[in-house]
């Protein structure tokens, strides 16, 4: 029989649709579009999402608090206010009031601790961001108190973007398949489903949750499409035309170019995402220190941030600039004459046998790809050869898992605006490897990262020594790593489209709600 | 003739189960853990064994095989690892939008390449001899994702007279839903009246067809003018022309319809070969087809996606083959007689 | 006479043109580290994506490298994938087809229906999972398309050897006692090679743009080897920006493929079997 | 009705044909003779000017019409409607997709013969066909009866002449005799000119009124035929005489 | 006893059966094979060399059935020499020939070509550069290298003119091999075989000497054949006008075309002994033999 197509999904571009001299107060009834370069919804349970569907979820479900880029503080989103007693160990939050499900059941700390345990227990996702909470309770409807194993900046583990989402559990529960095939949702947020088809290009469509707890302004967007375009070019093209108001990614040429385009925005802001080359440590070539430190002083990191014409700027240390940890002084510098006098050392180098090294990084990444191509010429000088391997990020990280190569480059950002991650997920020592991709193993480092949490909660000031002395032993002493760059998203958004802000606690989500058409 | 069918579908049969089993021996060769790919990057141990053992990854790969063919015998081609749905559903929403792609390109290459091989043929040797052969050999000499992100910066970006990408304007689901009967979208909107849908997709379909007809359109004109030469050539021609035909009429009224034989196996095989093209022209274009899905599917490591397009695609090219031997029989009555 | 058509001379110039044209590619190929400025894999990010100037001939790419010496050097590698794939799968081809189409019978419904099997393959899907176990690389670019190509051989030359083994000559042969294997190699394989190597120039093309495709979708060639396909992969991103990055490229694989085509084309009427025996 | 003046006919320069004279007068027969590969039907295909790709010079009138110079509108005119071909292999000489009847309608709507349902009865009939025949694809006739067809599609469009090339050299004697008796008939009750090509001596001296002997691309004697194959002047045409078994 | 003999085989490709039940011994003085185009002469010709596998029925090689036969023996006691086309395009004439000779013999093309009558530099020619004639020759040359005791020549002349046809038929005439000769031209037959087998539509209707046979023919069809083959400054063969029948499905193949056929003839004939040198396959053979007797 026949069906119908899109009844009620609706994505139209806000470009050409409103009129000239329509005032601000009327009513907003174009759509908003976004153009994610992949499929958006993976997982839809908001207890173990834990990939792109951020972008929607962000919108959809609400935490108790948001991570402020600006002030670098947690601030209010469904706690209206918050405390901490016992050197960071006791928390507790005071809900907002008169906040609705989208299943029009009322949010209180029962319901609210009911998804937090349950995100606990489900033990997917990012559900470890939990993992410091020993127990909830719920002295009062409006309360909700976290009593801890150990002390943990709670407030900004509330604002992740992943796993943080205070959601229905019971209605979840009752309607699993539904839930799981994007008929329903279960949050607080200001907007709820309207369409899901998978695979589709227009894959995802959201309508304004009409009791939202803060309320609807005429001129705020009331629907959202999601239109997926993988081609960069395509996107572009697309935003040129005001068939799409946001591509989320350009290249840099794209971005310059869209820098000059009438009708386009260029927005460009700094994000917590940088690239490690991590070097293996326990076995082959690079087990020898020497040769990781001749690695460190191979990679051209001024001509790469030069090539990146702005997608990147140059690193210092592990943490990116904005958090908490973030250092100076340790930018690195290449230095072929010093890379060549240690693998001299090492027993390699021009006038000794040819070293053989592999490497793995992400597949159709063009910034990876860029490094990979410089590091192979450099190398080539001091007579490396670098066998170089893109692959699918499933298969990298597969091998990655098994030690099976010498250099491992990816990506790392944090789950909540936080720099705990880059320590304890990639170099604490762990009997499975999962991030822990150089393969350290070093109980003196892996006693420091345990004192992070602790630390950072009651001396922010000590806490800051720490994470310096930790990157220096890491980066300098054991050469685990080299880190050449963060990376700046460069996006595209159309030029009627107001008040977009960029947050890198939360990469790549527009929320919807704060956005009105130039009027 | 009933004989011959029953003999040509047996043949088809076994061609179709060796492609399950080489499809079978290619997916476990497909990179990554399928496992790590359904239960997320930071899955616990546990949670992978519980998924290798839900999908039957631990058992011995005999028995995965005979469990395969079973599942397969029965309609249930395994559930996608990344998009979690039933695979048979993923492919059912999207190869009617790869047909479409596909079909109107084969379409424009079957329109253009005919005639344009009998101009060829008609003046061999001369001005329009030449310029159809360069330019079809150029046709298939064309890098097809090259032409693709040509096509759509001329005349989608620059040009502005095409839509860039997509397959229809998504805005016409309020204004002018569609109904769905065959999932292909021009179809449905042309026999459900639907102009709007109809129009917008044509337009969207413009650029993406032409891509993909580019190639079969050379190799085309290319053999209808081969094969009518040689027609042409034969001492049936001789007889037209002294009956007193037109060279004209010699070429299409006799010398085209066996000429066509062999034109008509050629878009068999091209039609394998579009499909697979297609997959670049889908995701320059953004169409929502096959291509898109496995592409995807790939990079996921979601094995039962790959091997569902892989059986797909092999069915679709042996089921053409079938059409195209029966077709011919029609065509020529000489291959009817053997 | 007038008004009498001139049979055309055209097909032996289109040929030669397409000889010429293919002996010129392969020099320039062959003599790439001569004629190149620059060495292909020499980096210079601080120049990155310069236009086409009087030092970089066609711009650099996004690494600062010189893409005219890129793809000079690339024509190596899209040359070599090329005849490696035609060699081994036309060998691999033609020698089971021809088997296929002198034995007949059961042998030849055997050989065809595994042939069937290969040739319902999607080529691209067969060869990603190749291009996995063995690791994307040349190698594994020849390999899986080689894979994916001989079925075409062999369908091609079992048509012509079962012709050419009824023809009197062959039986004449098996009446002298000739061993099959020998009739196989002295009569049956010369005489079917006419269409195969038609079909071999004009997949010759069709070949470096498979190739490229496979690049082109991360699964061929790796940077910084220079391989056209890969270069246009690396560029397509640019496309509307810094043109010359992917048109130069694209450029080489469209001229190399329009020449073997014209090749092939001329062959096709140069080497028209009745030409050959009047 | 044939009138043919210096004939000669190059192919890439090498003489294939050299005819100085050739006439054909309605009602009669004239008969070409020689070996294999002295230009027989390179002959007959130049009186049509189907010889592509040839140099041809002289003089040809064929119906009225000098064929050398003539349009090609003018020489699609008389083909077929005045002069009629009966080609060498008759089954190779059809369309293998198209019917015989449907060939046969379309020439005769071509040349405007109306009637044509009852003209085509009539022309096969003529042969001693069955007028089901018309039905058939080529390769369901046999040989003899795709030979016949050809005969009669000349007299269906009421041609004044026929060119005939070897109509049986591939058919055992008991066919040939059939084929060979429509035609005389034709000649005798029509004023046909038939232009007969054969390598069988036997069967030319049976029919024809006059002969030509060619040889690697010359005529090497003409005359009579009663006169030619009784007392040969030319030492080929004894030759060929002389190996009759 | 002699060389090759067929019993009762029935030939075909793939189901269908072109010759039926047919027995023939290939005795002393040469046989000839005269019949109808389609009739099946080639196909029983490549029965008898081993190239085509009767589908009943047996081919004895001396007292060998040919099935189990030592082919190497049988290979260089019978040779083929086919109607066109029997020599391998793309080779030399001194490589087609030396194809037939162990390695060690090879010295001895040019004598082989000297034998035929071919001048032994042609050897360096492919087939397009040979005349017809030349071709035949070679063709024949090959067979001899073998020293065949019998072959199996199918149409050898029929692509050449008169002259050379003479030339070649001179040739075979002298050699000391048997041979099964199939032609249209009654007159080689004459010439060439001391017996003879006529077939129509893949059966023997008549058999017996060749000079019988042609003479007073016992089988309308013989009789039809003998009668059409015009004759120098005679008259025209007589037409019948029934010549486009094809061979009939039931009863004697032959009598839709037959002038003599009457009701009888809906039943098959069988071959049966005439006078103990012919056989025939017609109910009204004895009067047959009455007609007139030919023009000859
Ligand atoms: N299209 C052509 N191009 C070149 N040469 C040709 C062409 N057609 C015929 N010839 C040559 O012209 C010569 C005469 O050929 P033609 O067909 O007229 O001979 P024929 O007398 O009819 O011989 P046959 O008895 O074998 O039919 C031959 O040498 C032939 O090779
Ligand atoms: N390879 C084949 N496959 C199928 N049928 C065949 C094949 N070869 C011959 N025939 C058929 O078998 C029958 C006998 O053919 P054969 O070649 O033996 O005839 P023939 O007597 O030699 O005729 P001709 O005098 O024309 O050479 C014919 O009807 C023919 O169509
Ligand atoms: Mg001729
Ligand atoms: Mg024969």
């Amino acid at each position: 029989g026949g069906q119908v197509r899109g009844a009620g999904g609706s994505p139209r571009p806000s470009t050409g649709g409103t009129p000239a001299g329509q005032t601000a107060t009327q009513d907003n009834e174009a759509t908003f579009v976004y153009a994610p370069n992949l499929d958006v919804v993976t997982d839809w349970d908001p207890a173990t999402s834990y990939s792109n569907e951020i972008i929607a979820l962000s919108n959809i479900y609400e935490g108790l608090t948001r991570y402020n880029a600006a002030t670098k503080e947690a601030e209010p989103r469904l706690a209206t206010e918050w405390s901490s007693a016992d050197g960071g160990k006791e928390w507790t939050f005071k809900l907002r009031q008169g906040v609705k499900f989208h299943t029009g059941a009322p949010l209180d700390a029962e319901a609210a601790k009911k998804a937090i345990e349950r995100t606990m227990k489900s033990n997917g996702g990012a559900a470890y961001i939990w993992g410091a909470v020993d127990k909830i309770e719920t002295p009062d409807d409006a309360t909700l108190k976290f009593t801890l194993k150990y002390a943990s900046p709670m407030d900004l583990i509330a604002s992740s973007g992943y796993a943080a989402y205070l959601y229905d559990a019971e209605a979840l529960e009752k309607n699993e398949d539904d839930v799981k095939n994007g008929k329903l949702d279960v949050g607080t947020g200001p907007y709820t489903i309207d369409s899901w088809r998978k695979g589709q290009e227009t894959e995802l469509t959201l309508k304004a949750f009409e009791d939202y707890w803060g309320g609807w302004r005429p001129e705020q967007y009331k629907k959202v499409a999601f239109r997926v375009t993988p081609e960069i070019t395509t996107a572009w093209q697309l935003v040129q035309r005001g068939e799409v108001n946001f591509v989320q990614r350009l290249n840099p040429q794209l971005f310059q170019q869209a820098g000059m385009t009438e009708g386009v925005q260029a927005k460009q802001a700094p994000s917590f995402q940088n690239l490690l080359v991590l070097f293996n440590t326990a076995e082959g070539p690079a087990k020898d220190v020497r040769v990781r430190q001749a690695l460190q002083h191979a990679i051209d990191y001024d001509g790469l941030v030069a090539a990146l014409k702005g997608a990147g700027q140059k690193a210092g240390g592990l943490v990116p600039p904005g958090l908490l940890g973030h250092t100076t002084g340790l930018e690195p510098k290449q230095d072929l004459d010093k890379a060549r006098a240690l693998l001299q050392e090492a027993g390699y180098g021009p006038d000794n046998p040819e070293l053989k090294l592999t490497l793995t990084y992400a597949q159709g990444d063009e910034d990876q790809k860029l490094l990979v191509t410089l590091l192979t010429a450099a190398l080539k000088q001091v007579n490396v050869t670098l066998q170089a391997r893109a692959m699918p990020w499933n298969a990298q990280w597969d091998r990655g898992k098994k030690g099976d190569q010498d250099i491992f480059v990816m990506y790392w950002f944090p789950d909540y605006a936080d720099p705990f991650s880059w320590f304890f997920n990639v170099f604490r020592s762990a009997e499975d490897v999962q991030f822990n991709l150089s393969y350290l193993k070093d109980g003196a480092i892996d006693e420091a990262i345990d004192k992070l949490p602790e630390l950072a909660a009651t001396d922010p000031l000590a806490a800051d020594q720490a994470y310096a002395d930790l990157q220096k032993k890491i980066i300098q002493e054991k050469a685990a790593v080299a880190v050449p760059y963060v990376q700046t998203y460069q996006r595209a958004l159309t030029a009627d489209v107001l008040g977009y802000v960029d947050n890198p606690a939360y990469p790549n989500v527009v929320f919807f709600y704060d956005l009105k058409p130039a009027g | 003739m009933p004989r011959h069918l029953i003999l040509r579908l047996g043949q088809a049969f076994l061609v179709m189960v060796g492609v399950v089993a080489l499809t079978f021996v290619i997916t476990r060769m497909v990179p990554g853990d399928p496992a790590v790919a359904y239960a997320g990057p930071r899955a616990t141990p546990e949670q992978l064994a519980e998924v290798r053992e839900r999908f039957g990854l631990d058992e011995p790969l005999w028995v995965q095989l005979a469990v395969y063919v079973r599942d397969l015998a029965t309609g249930d081609w395994q559930t996608s690892l990344h998009t979690r749905r039933p695979v048979l559903e993923d492919l059912y929403h999207a190869f009617p939008a790869s047909l479409e792609l596909v079909g109107a390109g084969l379409v424009i290459a079957i329109a253009v390449g005919v005639p344009v091989g009998v101009l060829a043929a008609r003046f061999r040797g001369r001005f329009p001899d030449f310029s159809v052969r360069l330019t079809s050999m150029l046709a298939v000499s064309l890098p097809v994702f090259w032409l693709a992100l040509a096509l759509q910066t001329v005349f989608g970006s620059t040009l502005g007279w095409f839509p860039v990408a997509g397959e229809y304007d998504g805005s016409l689901d309020t204004t002018s839903p569609l109904t769905l009967w065959t999932n292909i979208t021009v179809v449905d909107a042309l026999i459900t009246g639907n102009w709007p849908i109809l129009t917008s997709t044509l337009a969207h379909l413009a650029l993406p067809a032409l891509v993909v007809a580019a190639y079969p359109a050379g190799v085309i004109a290319q053999l209808v003018r081969a094969t009518l030469i040689e027609e042409a050539s034969q001492d049936h021609a001789r007889l037209e022309r002294a009956l007193g035909f037109r060279e004209t009429t010699i070429l299409t009224r006799f010398a085209l319809r066996p000429a066509l034989n062999p034109v008509l196996s050629l878009i068999a095989l091209v039609f394998a070969y579009a499909i697979v093209n297609g997959f670049l022209v889908e995701a320059v274009f953004n169409w929502p087809g096959l291509g898109r899905y496995a592409v995807s599917a790939i990079s996921h490591s979601d094995t039962p996606a790959v091997a569902g397009v892989t059986l797909l695609v092999a069915l679709m090219y042996v089921f053409a083959n079938l059409v195209v031997d029966l077709l011919q029989g029609v065509i020529d009555p000489r291959t009817r007689a053997r | 006479m007038p008004r009498v058509a001139r049979l055309p001379r055209v097909t032996d110039r289109f040929a030669l043109a397409g000889a010429v044209l293919i002996t010129l590619i392969a020099l320039a190929a062959v003599l790439a580290p001569w004629l190149a400025p620059h060495p292909p894999g020499e980096v210079d990010p601080l120049n990155a994506l310069s236009p086409p100037d009087g030092e970089h001939w066609f711009g650099t790419d996004a690494a600062g490298r010189d893409v005219f010496s890129r793809v000079l050097h690339g024509g190596q590698t899209s040359l070599l994938i090329a005849v490696a794939v035609l060699a081994v799968s036309a060998t691999a081809g033609v020698l089971l087809g021809v088997v296929a189409g002198y034995a007949g019978g059961w042998v030849r419904d055997v050989i065809m229906r595994i042939t069937d099997v290969f040739l319902a393959f999607p080529a691209l899907l067969l060869s990603v999972a190749l291009a996995v176990v063995l690791e994307p690389s040349v190698t594994t670019v020849i390999v899986a398309i080689a894979v994916t190509w001989w079925p075409w051989y062999a369908r091609l030359s079992a048509a012509t050897a079962a012709s050419i083994a009824t023809r009197p000559y062959v039986d004449a042969a098996r009446c002298l006692g000739v061993p099959a294997i020998m009739i196989i190699l002295r009569h049956v394989l010369p005489n079917s090679l006419t269409p195969v190597l038609v079909q071999l120039s004009l997949d010759a093309g069709g070949v470096i743009l498979t190739a490229a495709a496979l690049s082109y979708l991360g699964l061929g060639a790796q940077d910084p080897t220079a391989e056209w396909g890969l270069m246009v992969e690396q560029g397509q991103t640019l496309f509307t920006t810094n043109w010359w990055v992917v048109t130069f490229p694209g450029l080489a694989i469209l001229l190399t493929a329009f020449a073997f085509n014209v090749l092939g084309e001329g062959l096709r009427d140069a080497l028209d079997p009745r030409r050959i025996v009047k | 009705m044939i009138e043919v003046r210096d004939l000669r006919v190059r192919y890439g320069g090498r003489v294939v044909a050299d005819v100085p004279e050739l006439d054909v007068a309605p009602g009669e027969c004239v008969a070409i003779v020689g070996e294999s590969g002295s230009g027989k039907s390179t002959t007959l295909m130049a009186l049509l000017g189907l010889t592509e790709g040839a140099e041809v010079s002289g003089r040809v009138r064929v119906a009225g019409v000098d064929v050398l110079t003539a349009s090609p509108a003018r020489l699609r005119a008389i083909r077929g409607a005045r002069v009629a071909l009966v080609m060498q292999s008759p089954q190779a000489a059809l369309s293998p997709t198209t019917r015989l009847g449907t060939l046969m309608r379309r020439a005769l709507k071509l040349h405007g013969v109306g009637d044509a349902e009852r003209v085509m009865a009539e022309a096969v009939e003529a042969v001693l066909l069955d007028p089901a025949i018309l039905r058939r694809y080529p390769h369901e006739v046999s040989g003899g009866q795709a030979q016949r067809f050809a005969i009669a599609l000349a007299i269906a469009l009421g041609a004044e002449a026929i060119l005939a090339d070897e109509p049986t050299s591939a058919l055992d004697v008991t066919v040939q005799a059939e084929v060979v008796a429509v035609l005389r008939e034709l000649c005798a009750a029509r004023g046909l000119a038939l232009l007969l090509v054969s390598h069988d001596l036997a069967l030319v001296s049976t029919i024809a009124h006059r002969v030509l002997v060619m040889r690697d691309g010359e005529v090497v004697e003409s005359g009579p035929a009663a006169r030619v194959l009784a007392e040969p002047s030319h030492p080929y045409t004894r030759e060929l005489l002389e190996a009759l078994p | 006893m002699s060389l090759l003999r067929a019993e009762r085989v029935t030939l075909g490709y793939g189901r269908t059966p072109v010759v039926h039940d047919v027995t023939l011994d290939i005795v002393e003085g040469g046989v000839g094979l005269i019949g109808e185009s389609g009739s099946g002469k080639t196909t029983l010709a490549r029965a008898f060399l081993g190239l085509l596998t009767p589908m009943s029925g047996n081919i004895w090689y001396g007292n060998q059935n040919l099935k189990k036969a030592d082919m190497r023996r049988f290979r260089g006691d019978v040779q083929p020499v086919f109607q066109a086309e029997a020599l391998d395009p793309r080779m030399r004439a001194g490589a087609s020939v030396a194809e037939a000779l162990p390695r060690h013999a090879r010295h001895r093309v040019p004598e082989l070509l000297e034998q035929v009558g071919l001048d032994p530099a042609l050897a360096d020619r492919r087939p397009h550069q040979l005349s017809g004639g030349q071709r035949q020759r070679v063709v024949i040359a090959r067979a001899l290298a073998v020293n065949p005791r019998l072959l199996i020549l199918d149409e050898p002349t029929s692509a050449l003119d008169v002259t050379v046809q003479a030339k070649i038929l001179d040739l075979l005439a002298g050699l000391p091999a048997g041979r099964l000769l199939i032609t249209h031209n009654l007159a080689v037959v004459g010439r060439l075989c001391r017996t003879s087998h006529v077939l129509f539509a893949g059966r023997v209707v008549e058999s017996g000497p060749t000079a019988d046979l042609l003479d007073r023919p016992a089988h309308p069809y013989t009789l039809a054949l003998r009668d059409a083959v015009p004759r120098l400054g005679g008259e025209p063969p007589a037409a019948r006008g029934r010549a486009e029948a094809r061979p009939a499905r039931t009863g004697c193949p032959f009598r839709l075309r037959c002038p003599m056929a009457v009701a009888e003839c809906e039943s098959a004939p069988a071959l049966r002994d005439l006078d103990g040198r012919r056989r025939v396959a017609c109910h009204r053979a004895e009067e047959v033999l009455r007609e007139p007797s030919g023009r000859r």
